[in-house]
């Protein structure tokens, strides 16, 4: 067989002998020895059910035979067709058809016959379905649809087992890591700075700084680390004047706010 | 200025006019709102129970037959598309669809009508190789769609048309193509032939056939060209 | 089955009512088929000559009026559109369970024992930082809400659980909640705790403690937020 590929190299084109204008040599464009066949049956004018095997063989062969006066390369489709028409033509020829070698060749002649039919009927339906209304050619969908949009609404879930264990799991891990940990039992004194900026950062009001610890310290062991840290951050921020603070006893509660060289509250007493 | 009204005409069984009109406005607006066919159970979803969406759509398709635009069914499913004989006026020039080379017509066609089918089939029919490049060329188009494997020497993989297909030739289902009738009355179906020749019905159904077994998952990496739509197999 | 007629009722002069008819089927398919609105000018170069576009885009624009899809003019343009009261037909609204992320568990964990508790509260106790989408995530569950203001610097918001959430926890009260020796036995808390760990006995009674301020009229717009911004990042 021809490749398809194969078949636009086989440029038999411009062979036209202009002395034998019934007579074209054109491969250009046949795709594969069929389709030179039913080209040359088309020749022939007649319904393909009542076609000449015979003279179909002949014409064939001719135009083979046409192509190698010319020197035309020819691929070896049309090599292997041309021998075994010239195969079936002996048999065709034979005087007694009615033998069982002259019955094998009229089968063989009658499927060829009905090969062509088969490949000019698919021909004709392809071009009917070709030539009919395709769509974004002939006929258009809508040019704007709407689409349809998919709003989807999470619905929540989690179940109360989810909920405890992760509270459990929580809990026991901060309270364990502030336990095992070392580095989290001691409060730096950064850190207590920071917290205290933060506490001081937008109140004017004296806030009680114990109050304001105990309620920041989640871990009971953690106490003496923070008070300490956050005392002497505290001093540190009232020597930069940038916060006051007062007790109004020994051991009594610790007020602080953020400086504001004004009033103190009654009876405090300020520290430098 | 003249003045259009519509006007019922109705011969049927008392049922409120007014409900009936709302339900073909919605089975109107949802089938010009979506570009691609929808099919009557998407459609009644949408719709208050009880309708006969069959039924109103058939009254639509009637409504819609005479007019510019038309509804018409695809593979079971409906759409509007512009009426065909409005081709000449509406063609662009810009969007020219793909031009398919000859032999890839002859093939898509005898895919069509003959599938399922391999690609030696189809070979000797048209009586030359398939380049491979055709099938790609129409596996491209997503017309056609590897369905499954042959049950005979080399499982060659057997070929079948899609609704792309069915969409872009605006059949409602595979036994609509032209010329069925001239295919069937020219003696294709003689028994004398070689299975391969006959022109059956032609069947896009999914199921498998006797002599056709399941693709393989690594088929569809075979069989479909582009990159982006191979299957990684690791 | 009923038809619907398409009945004129004219009061200009004679014109080919046939010949007009096309003229309107025209425009309903170069409308219908347009990737965008069209002017007037723009169809009257794109029909044949002779068109009155604008007498026939307003006979159009009557005739479907009543129907599922409208023809509408948009800034000078014509295109059809779904009817505005069917606009509903055009959004599909589905729920979807989805599963709070880890997060989001833990911090409402925390909000149910806790709370009245704030951001940083929340943040203290669990020892990581609480992204402020853990806080809308369960804002958007219903099972939370703001409360009300700690008398506090920075007068953060508390939040404290709703009814949404005993009912969706299977919850008769808030202190059904197990607490601490009931963790304990279930196994869920181990023994290795030091003795001054306790778990709180949770309360979501509504009246505002003693260190709360009410809400301000600003603060659940805030806290709320709109819902397309509700995104969990978690």
């Amino acid at each position: 067989m021809i490749s398809e590929a194969q078949s636009g190299d086989t440029a038999l084109s411009a062979a036209r002998a202009t002395d034998e204008p019934a007579f074209v040599v054109d491969v250009e464009g046949f795709e594969g020895p069929l389709d030179l066949l039913l080209a040359l049956a088309r020749q022939q004018k007649v319904d393909l059910a009542k076609i000449s095997i015979l003279a179909l063989a002949d014409q064939y062969l001719a135009f083979i035979e046409e192509a190698r006066r010319l020197r035309l390369e020819l691929a070896a489709d049309y090599l292997l067709m041309a021998a075994w028409l010239a195969y079936l033509k002996s048999r065709l020829l034979l005087p007694d058809l009615t033998s069982e070698e002259g019955q094998n060749a009229a089968a063989l002649a009658s499927a060829l016959a009905m090969r062509l039919k088969q490949l000019e009927a698919i021909r004709t339906v392809a071009d009917q379905l070709l030539g009919g209304a395709q769509l974004d050619r002939d006929v258009f969908r809508r040019g704007q649809p709407e689409p349809i949009a998919h709003i989807t609404h999470p619905e929540w879930t989690a179940t109360l087992y989810d909920l405890l264990t992760a509270y459990a799991q929580q809990r026991q891990r901060t309270a364990l890591s502030h336990v095992h940990v070392a580095q989290r039992s001691v409060w730096s004194l950064a850190e207590a700075r920071t917290a205290l900026e933060r506490l001081i950062g937008q109140s004017a009001d004296w806030a009680q700084l114990d109050k304001y610890l105990l309620s920041f310290v989640a871990d009971p062991s953690l106490t003496r680390t923070v008070f300490a840290s956050s005392f002497a951050s505290t001093l540190e921020l009232v020597r930069e004047g940038l916060m006051e603070v007062h007790q109004q006893a020994a051991f009594a509660p610790l007020y602080v706010r953020k400086n504001q060289q004004t009033s103190y509250p009654e009876g405090s007493q300020q520290q430098p | 200025m003249p003045n259009l009204k519509v006007v019922t005409t109705s011969h049927e069984p008392e049922r409120n006019p007014e409900s009936r009109l709302e339900e073909l406005r919605i089975l109107e607006a949802m089938l010009f709102a979506s570009a691609e066919p929808l099919d009557e159970k998407l459609l009644a979803a949408q719709v208050p129970e009880g309708i006969d969406v069959h039924a109103g759509l058939l009254e639509l398709q009637q409504e819609y037959a005479s007019r510019g635009v038309n509804l018409v069914r695809i593979n079971g499913k409906w759409t509007f598309r512009t009426a065909s004989d409005l081709a000449w006026l509406l063609s662009r020039e810009t969007t020219e669809p793909r031009k398919l080379s000859r032999a890839a017509v002859e093939t898509l066609a005898i895919i069509a009508y003959h599938q399922p089918v391999t690609r030696i089939e189809i070979e000797n029919i048209r009586g030359v190789s398939t380049s491979k490049g055709s099938i790609d060329v129409l596996l491209e188009t997503g017309w056609i769609r590897p369905r499954g494997r042959r049950k005979s020497p080399g499982r060659p993989i057997t070929y079948g048309t899609t609704e792309a297909f069915l969409s872009h030739f605006g059949l409602d289902a595979i036994g609509d193509l032209p010329g069925l009738d001239e295919l069937k009355g020219s003696g294709l179906l003689d028994g004398r032939l070689p299975p391969e020749f006959s022109v059956p019905m032609p069947s896009d159904d999914a199921t498998l056939r006797e002599d056709e077994d399941p693709l393989e998952p690594g088929d569809l990496d075979l069989a479909l060209g582009p990159a982006s739509e191979r299957v990684s197999t690791e």
